[in-house]
């Protein structure tokens, strides 16, 4: 499967992401404002930049609050980043009009964590699938309600249910009909958010099936953002880490299980449980709590805890050294 | 569900209450024993409080000269000030009362007041004649802003103190410390009933100096009654004044509640907190009917006429004299009195109220005949009828229930009502402006029978002053001149009664009623009066309270 | 907070002055003109020369904008101007009425929650049984029901039937004469506030930190008093404010049944008789309680919840 | 070993429209003193259901026992008076839940949550009980405790919330702790502390645990015996090791393999055909017979009796014998 | 043994019941709120069948037989002009009901808009609007009607148009509170995703899913609008005279409360019922808006 990959890694870089950066600015009193004049922002995402690959599997693994979302969801301007380049095919959807931008839309689409929350909770399937098909207006009615019913064959859906509304499924089912609604437009890139996170083991299985069968039928590129490792060592084909806003380590997903470098990778595969204890590392418990964004620690945003760190680690940022072939790491200790 | 039942029952038995309660209101007050005799008879008692309602809302200010004379607050202010005369209503003449007595010269031009010695304010001084200059001067400053300032232009001065060319009001002259010399500019009939109201009573110098503002709230006078306390919308007291002049009077106190809502009024007077109230027209016949309070009751018809005044300036069908005394004819207002107004009002024959002095009996009146009505109508080229704007506010008599009950008369002979309710205040500001085509209500209140024509079918008065329908006849006017001016009260009268037949058979209004003023008392309440001018307008001189009533 | 505090005190200021224009401007716009109330129509004794010297007087005759200015100035420097009916510094009316209205609304508004608190809290307990059926029922009747007529049948079961508490009247000081306008005007409010906080306890007893409190053997008062009311607290303390505000500005038709000399009477008696200085005066009295018993359930509210408290 | 805890065929299910809709539909099982079970299922499985029935919280989530004992150190609970309950929340039992943020009351301050606790079941002063919270603190290694004392738990991290809600649950030393998915809600390498930590306070003070929760991984690795529920029912149980190494129930089988070939990155991942009946849904013979590719004739007709085999392992299911004869059934 | 196929199959096709049917099986129960919906929902049909049902003409005066007490000829007597109440009251409800409904229709169409608009834009322009709101909130209703009717006349026109000043404000609150909650959630940011135009996510993904709190306002609203109604009639600037609304008949009906009960008792208890069965009919609707239920 990796080795399938490293073949498809010649291919073209369907998006590219430069020097990504997203401050949530803090709202200050007009008091406040009066007393101390420093802007504080929230440091979702700090100087990213990676490159995702026509017809792979990008994972972004990282805990709570590392700016993996926001990453995602800056890619298709759900979220308007603050610094930085995105470019699609070559165009930069940043700087992009309103128009230029719609039409673009049609080739990024985002599956949703949350398959309770993320449908229209008023809307029947029908009218949830077809959706995307109406706004960009796609087709004549009729031809409309034959792509819904296609998309919900192709997602495992019976048509015959087209008329219910999403509370009268399961939490499988609905995730289902998130990506149906996502593939309508036949887009080129899947951003799948935690696509799979609130599901039950078994579902999980099926949900990762669907959309492994998807990639094959439709060419789809995904960018899988996960925190849970075991999904992500199945489903993708590379593997960017990201720590507090940094990717800090990005490497095919082979390399990075069987050779982290980072530090903070190594620790979050060593934390995992799992039940084959062949495939136990050595435990490595981090000491603390991951520090807040507001106030990112100085120099390598995981000194604080990290159990190899130095002085340098404590004053200087580490860039992103590339080691071999796609594997980079931010640590001063990797090389 | 057993429970679910529980909660219906008891929801439609809450409602049951409500029914029970209310329609057992008028049994309810007279399963009380009835031990009055007739009202006045008796030996009055010294002391005791009266409660009377009091209907208008807050009087605002005690200050005579503040507010215009209206029941609101001369119905308080008359028991706390002494004017130089008063005016005795069952009677229908002037009484001494600051002034012992008082002479008008030939020419009718100069009163001389002899004032009463030993007349005391509450605060103890003596009233004198330089108390009546300075009271009179302060109404027509311009700097109080007096609304009733201007019924005081016929004293010689007038112009020039209010301008501020002159320092004083010289037509007002203090002869003696006893001795009131008052000049107007030409002889005037309604001079006297002036000089009854309370805003030319006499204010203490150094009290009014000393409260400022104030003076308003606690009021100061030589009446009958001295100011004890107010609560703002609520009530006012007021205390004996040992000292009066005339003798004490009876009452130890009298409280004034100011209750504005009809139904709370009723609540309280079944209740007894209220000792007398005035009746309104929903209320008369649910009294009348009500054994116990049938003979507790006070009628007089009040001077005031209401009436459907027709705007003569504006265009309509109207502007025909035919159309107008039509619209007299085709109303049965006898029947509207009897049944919408359940009797509480009198059918107007003229214009003149019949308790006014010079009531004339034979004046014509319009009867009930739709047929001449028909006819005239007809002759007027309004055979099919045609819309009649009418301007009302919310009242039964005078007002928008009034209207209601003649709509179904007037369409029976083609003429269409298009009602437009309006409030008090923009109703007054539009008939002063004359911005209406036809306006019903109410006018009144002169004890004088020139002023009370005059007011409102004198070219001179045209608009806000109270001719608001513009009506002009110069034979009207040439008579109620020629009225006003003569020394000879009969002679007042005749010109009066002449003037009146030509305004009647003129029409320049709908002639409804007279209002039936009723108070209500409860049986232990002696020595009430009707008194036409309004009902409300009580000397509570006379009143006592016979405690053997209460038991 | 103090900061918060100040903050929305400044943010007031405008919504405050547009208040006073617009009151002003209406009471200019509409017909009646407030000298001619002074006389007395039904007698019809005007004297046009008069009425053109008190106008004057008053300063009526000056542009409007003038007019309004020379009212801002006076309002800055606390003063109101006088009435132009009772001739009184509009300051001290309002002074005279303000307690009865705050009492009378207070006391309402006491009802209000005792009576509305409890139901919903009861209802909310026994969510879907009859009990919850009848208490629901219940308050939207009291909210469906008139005021006058409510305060009509309590005047005629409690003073002329049972003769226990007078019907009307009001002396400072006494209580009996606000009980029967305080549940009038309380009761419509208490089926608001009942709506509300079952509502608000239903959502706080699905919560999590319900079932630990169970989980901890807690005391029952302990569960609902402190840990299921304080949490329901915010939504029912922004009903309550807003609630007193109309009950201020609604205190009309109680106060004028049971002849309580409050503001809303003097308000609408201000309106009805075009005496502008008293209209303005009450308006700024009522906006202002308003808008600062909206700031103090904010603040409230702030108190109350520490994860509002410590935002910024 | 004396048993601590003795579960007897309980029912639990909730009355809608007057009809009973079972939750838990008739479950077996004991926990003796110092044991750490773990109970593992999907969601809707009711495994969340039988730790409420054991704490008596049932009707807060409109719940109620239909049959059935819970038996506590030989007391049936199920008949208890309030009183005794009360005593007995929190003191005896004290439970561990999935969000710490939500399970926390969000108005109340770390400090007043523990001290009030332990004041409901000690008689001690304000301030005693204030000391003993600190200590509690210090224990789950929460830094400088004495001022978090004074903190709400939204201003902590997801971490240290969890460790609040463990000081609380065994500020009063109970005997048996239930942890209904601790970690579900917190980060990777954040599980790994609190896992670590509850069961250190375990092993340290002999007391009893029941961990529920949906992670393989983390029953592997944290307890001595698995149950696995579905849909209400009993499927197995069994020491860890051998549950792990040869489950005997389809389900068991099913589950271990999905998460097998996820971990083994394999193309194709087993997984469990079908979906987890809703609750409600009746289901004649075998609960799990839809969905179970080695289901015979006899499955979809009778109910599977719970069989104790030679090595003391329980399993529910007519075929478990003949299991391994059939390879690749998930696929 | 079956091999079922995995993956992506169209394996869990069973899936739930449909709850749909379970709701339709729910049991109707005779239940207070019930009977009162049920009388509600007949004197609404009443009303609308004014002229059908009684053969008096509702402004047509008999001085004759002035308030007379409920006969089998008056079903609910006669008032102090002897026109029929049965009468007024079925007609009186039609304009009662017109006002309240068109009222809250407006009050929703600008409250829900504005609120939209403030809750979804933020910043100044939340403010301007919620400035606007605090300002009528803070501010006597009654001048506002009072200059309106002033400045245009008297007409039922002018009269919804001032009660609805008054009324929009509570309703921009509530849409705009919820609009700011929805905004946030993954749905809505979902159509962002797809495209979809400022428009269609207010109107299509946020309106929608605050139907049932509007519904609920709405209906609270309307028995505040009926009672409104009824104290501007009292300063006769409600519904104008001939014509009858509730209001004014219950505030004429007042004066002769102890004389003739039925005058005031008959169209206050049906405006009482209607105004009950309205809100527990909004509770209902709450209910029905909720998907989830």
């Amino acid at each position: 499967m990796n080795e399938a990959f490293n073949m498809k890694a010649i291919q073209e870089p369907l998006m590219e992401i430069k020097k990504l950066k997203k401050h949530f600015p803090i709202k200050k009193g007009f008091f406040d404002k009066l007393k101390d004049k420093t802007e504080l922002s929230v440091k979702a995402v700090d100087n990213v930049t990676f490159t995702i690959y026509k017809g792979e599997t990008l994972a972004l693994v990282g805990e709570s609050g590392c700016g993996k979302s926001t990453t995602g969801r800056s890619l298709l301007r759900l979220i308007e980043p603050t610094e930085g380049e995105v470019t699609f095919e070559g165009k930069n959807i940043l700087s992009m009009k309103k128009q230029d931008m719609k039409d673009i839309r049609r080739e990024l689409q985002i599956v949703f964590q949350d398959p309770y929350a993320s449908l229209h909770p008023r809307m029947t399937v029908r009218e949830i699938i077809m959706e995307p098909l109406i706004i960009h207006n796609v087709g004549s009615a009729s031809e409309r309600v034959k792509q819904v019913e296609e998309l919900m064959e192709i997602v495992g859906l019976s048509s015959k249910m087209k008329n219910r509304y999403p509370h009268e499924f399961s939490g499988g089912q609905r995730q289902r009909i998130g990506i149906a609604k996502a593939l309508a437009l036949k887009p080129k890139i899947i951003v799948c958010d935690e696509a799979v996170s609130a599901l039950d083991v078994s579902v999980q299985a099926n949900i990762l099936n669907l959309l492994k069968d998807l990639q094959d039928e439709f060419q789809l590129t995904y960018l899988f953002i996960s925190h849970d490792l075991g999904v992500v060592k199945n489903i993708s084909n590379r593997v960017g880490v990201m720590y507090l806003g940094k990717l800090v380590e990005i490497a095919d997903t082979h390399t990075l299980f069987t050779n982290p470098r980072h530090p903070y990778t190594q620790a979050l595969l060593s934390a995992r449980p799992v039940i084959d204890k062949g495939l136990q590392t050595e435990r490595i418990v981090l000491e603390g709590e991951i520090p807040t964004p507001i106030n990112p620690p100085s120099g390598c945003r995981f000194h604080t805890r990290c159990p190899l760190k130095t002085e340098r680690c404590m004053k200087e940022s580490p860039e992103m050294v590339n080691l071999q072939g796609g594997h980079s790491v931010a640590c001063f200790l990797a090389n | 569900m057993k429970l679910r039942k529980l909660s219906i029952l008891l929801l439609i038995s809450m409602f049951t209450l409500v029914l029970a309660a209310c329609s057992g209101g008028e049994t309810g007050s007279s399963s009380k024993s009835s031990n009055s005799q007739s009202t006045n008879n008796g030996e009055p008692q010294s002391g005791g409080t009266l409660t009377r309602a009091h209907i208008y809302g807050d009087p605002q200010n005690l200050d005579p000269i503040i507010r215009s004379h209206g029941t609101a607050t001369s119905m308080i202010t008359w028991n706390i000030f002494e004017p130089l005369v008063r005016y005795d209503a069952e009677k229908g003449e002037y009484l001494p009362g600051n002034a012992e007595s008082w002479e008008n010269n030939e020419e009718g031009t100069v009163y001389t007041f002899k004032l009463k010695q030993g007349v005391k304010f509450h605060n103890g001084r003596e009233v004198k004649a330089e108390d009546f200059k300075y009271s009179l001067e302060r109404l027509v400053n311009p700097e109080n802003a007096s609304p009733n300032a201007g019924n005081l232009q016929m004293v010689v001065g007038y112009e020039e103190y209010t301008s501020g060319s002159a320092s004083e009001l010289t037509g007002v002259k203090v002869v003696d410390d006893y001795t009131l010399e008052i000049t107007i500019s030409a002889p005037n009939n309604t001079f006297l009933s002036i000089m009854s109201l309370p805003y030319t009573a006499a204010v203490p110098k150094e009290v009014v100096e000393e409260l400022g503002d104030e003076f308003g709230s606690k009021p100061v006078g030589a009446g009958p009654f001295k100011f004890s306390s107010w609560v703002r919308d609520s009530e006012i007291v007021l205390e004996k004044y040992e000292d009066y002049f005339a003798g004490a009077p009876y009452l130890d106190t009298v409280v004034y509640k100011i209750l504005t809502d009809q139904a709370a009024r009723d609540t309280a007077f079944s209740s007894e907190q209220i000792d007398m109230m005035i009746l309104g027209d929903a209320q008369y016949a649910q009294y009348k009917s009500n054994t116990q309070y049938a003979e507790l009751m006070i009628e007089v018809p009040e001077l005031f006429i209401r009436n459907l005044r027709f705007n003569l300036e504006k265009e309509g069908p109207w502007q025909d004299v035919k159309v107008r005394q039509a619209i007299n004819y085709a109303i049965d207002r006898e029947t509207i009195i009897a049944t919408v107004l359940g009797g509480k009002a009198y059918p107007a024959k003229g214009i003149l109220p019949t308790s006014i002095k010079g009531y004339n009996e034979e004046v014509f009146s319009y009867p009930y005949d739709p047929e001449k009505a028909k006819e005239l109508l007809k002759e007027a080229g309004y055979e099919n009828g045609f819309t009649l704007p009418i301007l009302t506010t919310s009242h039964s008599a005078f007002g928008v229930t009034a209207v209601e009950a003649m709509s179904g008369y007037l369409e029976e002979v083609g003429i269409k009502i298009e009602i437009e309710q309006v409030d008090m205040a923009t109703l007054a500001d539009r008939a002063s402006s004359g911005d209406f085509d036809t306006m019903m209500y109410s006018n009144g209140g002169m004890t004088n029978l020139v002023e009370f024509i005059s007011k409102y079918f004198h070219s001179d008065n045209f608009g806000a002053t109270g001719n608001t329908g513009y009506y002009k006849n110069e034979e009207v006017d040439a008579l109620l001149d020629k009225a006003l001016t003569t020394t000879d009260e009969n002679e007042m009268i005749e010109l009066s009664r002449q003037a009146e037949a030509i305004v009647v058979e003129e029409a320049p209004m709908w002639f409804f009623n007279y209002n039936k003023a009723v108070i209500v008392h409860q049986p232990w309440v002696k020595g009430l009066q009707p008194v036409p001018t309004d009902i409300d307008y009580q000397d509570l001189r006379k009143v006592w309270i016979d405690e053997s009533a209460k038991n | 907070m103090i900061q918060y505090t100040l903050k929305r005190l400044l943010e007031t200021i405008p919504i405050w002055v547009a208040i006073t224009l617009i009151v002003f401007l209406l009471m200019n716009f509409i017909p009646g003109d407030p000298v001619m109330q002074l006389m007395d129509a039904r007698s019809g004794a005007i004297d046009e020369q008069v009425v053109e010297q008190i106008r004057e007087e008053w300063g009526l005759n000056d542009p409007l904008y003038m007019q309004y200015l020379n009212f801002l100035t006076n309002l800055v420097q606390g003063d109101l101007g006088t009435s132009f009916q009772s001739r009184m510094e509009v300051t001290s009316v309002l002074l005279e009425r303000i307690p009865v209205t705050i009492q009378v609304t207070l006391l309402g508004l006491f009802f209000a929650i005792v009576i509305g608190v409890t139901a919903g809290i009861i209802s909310a307990m026994k969510r879907g049984n009859w009990l919850d059926t009848f208490v629901s029922t219940f308050s939207i009747a009291g909210v469906s029901l008139p005021a006058f007529f409510l305060g009509l049948l309590l005047m005629y079961i409690f003073s002329v039937k049972l003769n226990w508490l007078p019907a009307s009247g009001y002396k400072l000081g006494e209580v009996k004469f606000l009980i029967l306008p305080a549940i009038t005007l309380g009761l419509s409010v208490s089926g608001i506030i009942a709506r509300i906080t079952r509502s608000s306890m239903i959502d706080v007893l699905k919560m999590d930190y319900m079932v630990t409190s169970y989980a901890k053997g807690l005391s029952k008062y302990r569960i609902l008093g402190i840990h299921a009311m304080k949490n329901a607290l915010s939504p029912i303390l922004t009903i309550i404010g807003v609630q007193l505000g109309l009950l201020l500005s609604g205190a009309v038709i109680t106060e004028t049944i049971f002849g309580l000399p409050g503001i809303g009477r003097l308000l609408i008696d201000g309106i009805l008789q075009r005496d502008i200085p008293v209209v303005q005066g009450c308006v700024i009295f009522i906006s202002t309680v308003f808008l600062v018993v909206n700031l103090l359930t904010d603040i409230c509210c702030r108190l109350v919840d520490p994860r509002i408290r410590s935002e910024h | 070993m004396s048993k601590l805890l003795e579960i007897c065929d309980l029912k639990v299910g909730f009355t809608k429209n007057d009809e009973f809709t079972p939750v838990i539909k008739g479950i077996n099982f004991s926990l003796n003193k110092g044991e750490n079970l773990g109970i593992v299922g999907e969601s809707g499985c009711g495994k969340s259901m039988t730790s409420l029935a054991i704490m008596g919280l049932l009707k807060h989530k409109g719940l109620t026992v239909s049959e059935g004992q819970i038996k506590w150190n030989g007391r049936n609970l199920i008949d208890q008076s309030e009183k005794e309950q009360k005593s007995m929340l929190g003191n005896e039992v004290a439970m561990i839940f999935q969000e710490p943020m939500t399970a926390l009351n969000p108005m109340l301050t770390v400090g007043t949550q523990i001290v009030e606790q332990i004041r409901a079941h000690r008689k001690v002063s304000k301030k005693e009980a204030e000391a003993h919270a600190i200590q509690m603190l210090k224990k789950v290694g929460i830094p400088s405790p004495e001022s978090r004392m004074n903190v709400y738990p939204h201003e902590m991290s997801g971490g240290m919330r969890q460790r609040v809600m463990i000081a609380m649950a065994i500020s009063c030393e109970p005997e048996l702790l239930i942890a209904d998915e601790p970690t579900t809600a917190l980060d990777v390498t954040i599980q790994a502390q609190i896992l670590d930590l509850l069961s250190n306070l375990v092993s340290e003070t002999n007391r009893s645990m029941i961990l529920i929760t949906h992670d393989l991984g983390v029953v592997a690795n944290y307890c001595q015996r698995v149950m696995v529920m579905y849909s209400g029912k009993v499927m197995e149980e069994s020491p860890t090791n051998e549950l792990f190494d040869k489950p005997l129930h389809p389900y068991t089988k099913g589950l271990i393999e999905s998460v097998k070939s996820i971990e083994e990155n394999s193309e194709r991942i087993a997984s469990i055909p079908g979906m987890v009946p809703l609750p409600g849904e009746v289901i004649a013979g075998c609960v799990f017979c839809e969905r179970c590719p080695y289901a015979t004739d006899i499955c979809s007709q009778q109910e599977p009796p719970i069989e104790t085999t030679d090595d003391g392992r329980r399993v529910s299911c007519w075929n478990y014998k003949n299991l391994s004869e059939v390879v690749g059934a998930y696929e | 043994m079956v091999k079922l196929e995995t993956s992506s199959g169209n394996l869990e096709v069973q899936s739930t019941q449909p709850l749909q049917k379970v709701k339709a099986r729910r049991k109707f129960k005779i239940s207070l709120s019930n009977v009162l919906i049920g009388l509600t929902m007949v004197i609404f049909a009443t009303v609308l069948c004014a002229p059908l049902i009684t053969s008096y003409n509702p402004n047509e005066n008999d001085l004759t037989s002035v308030l007379q007490a409920p006969s089998a000829a008056h079903l609910m007597g006669t008032d102090h002009l002897g026109r029929d109440i049965f009468t007024r009251v079925l007609f009186g409800g039609q304009k009662s009901l017109l006002i309240a409904l068109l009222v809250q229709g407006i009050a929703v169409s600008v409250g829900a808009l504005l609120g939209l608009i403030a809750g979804y834009i933020g910043g100044r322009t939340d403010k301007f609007i919620m400035a606007l709101t605090n300002i009528i909130f803070s501010f006597p209703g009654i001048l506002f009607a009072i200059a309106i009717m002033a400045a245009l006349g008297t007409s039922v026109f002018n009269l919804i148009l001032a009660l609805s000043l008054v009324s929009w404000p509570e309703m921009c609150r509530l849409v705009r509170s919820q609009t700011m909650a929805l905004k946030e959630r993954e749905f809505v940011e979902g159509g962002y995703a797809l495209g979809a135009s400022v428009y269609r996510i207010l109107f299509k993904y946020i309106l929608p899913n605050c139907y049932g709190n509007i519904v609920v306002i709405a209906t609270l609203g309307m028995a505040g609008t009926m009672l409104a109604e009824a104290s501007l009639s009292f300063l006769g600037l409600g519904v104008q005279p001939p014509d009858a609304s509730w209001g004014s008949m219950v505030n004429t009906g007042k004066d002769y409360l102890y004389q003739a009960p039925w005058y005031v008792f008959s169209p206050g208890i049906v405006m009482f019922i209607t105004i009950l069965g309205i809100n527990l009919m909004g509770d209902k609707l709450r209910d029905y808006f909720d998907p989830k239920m």
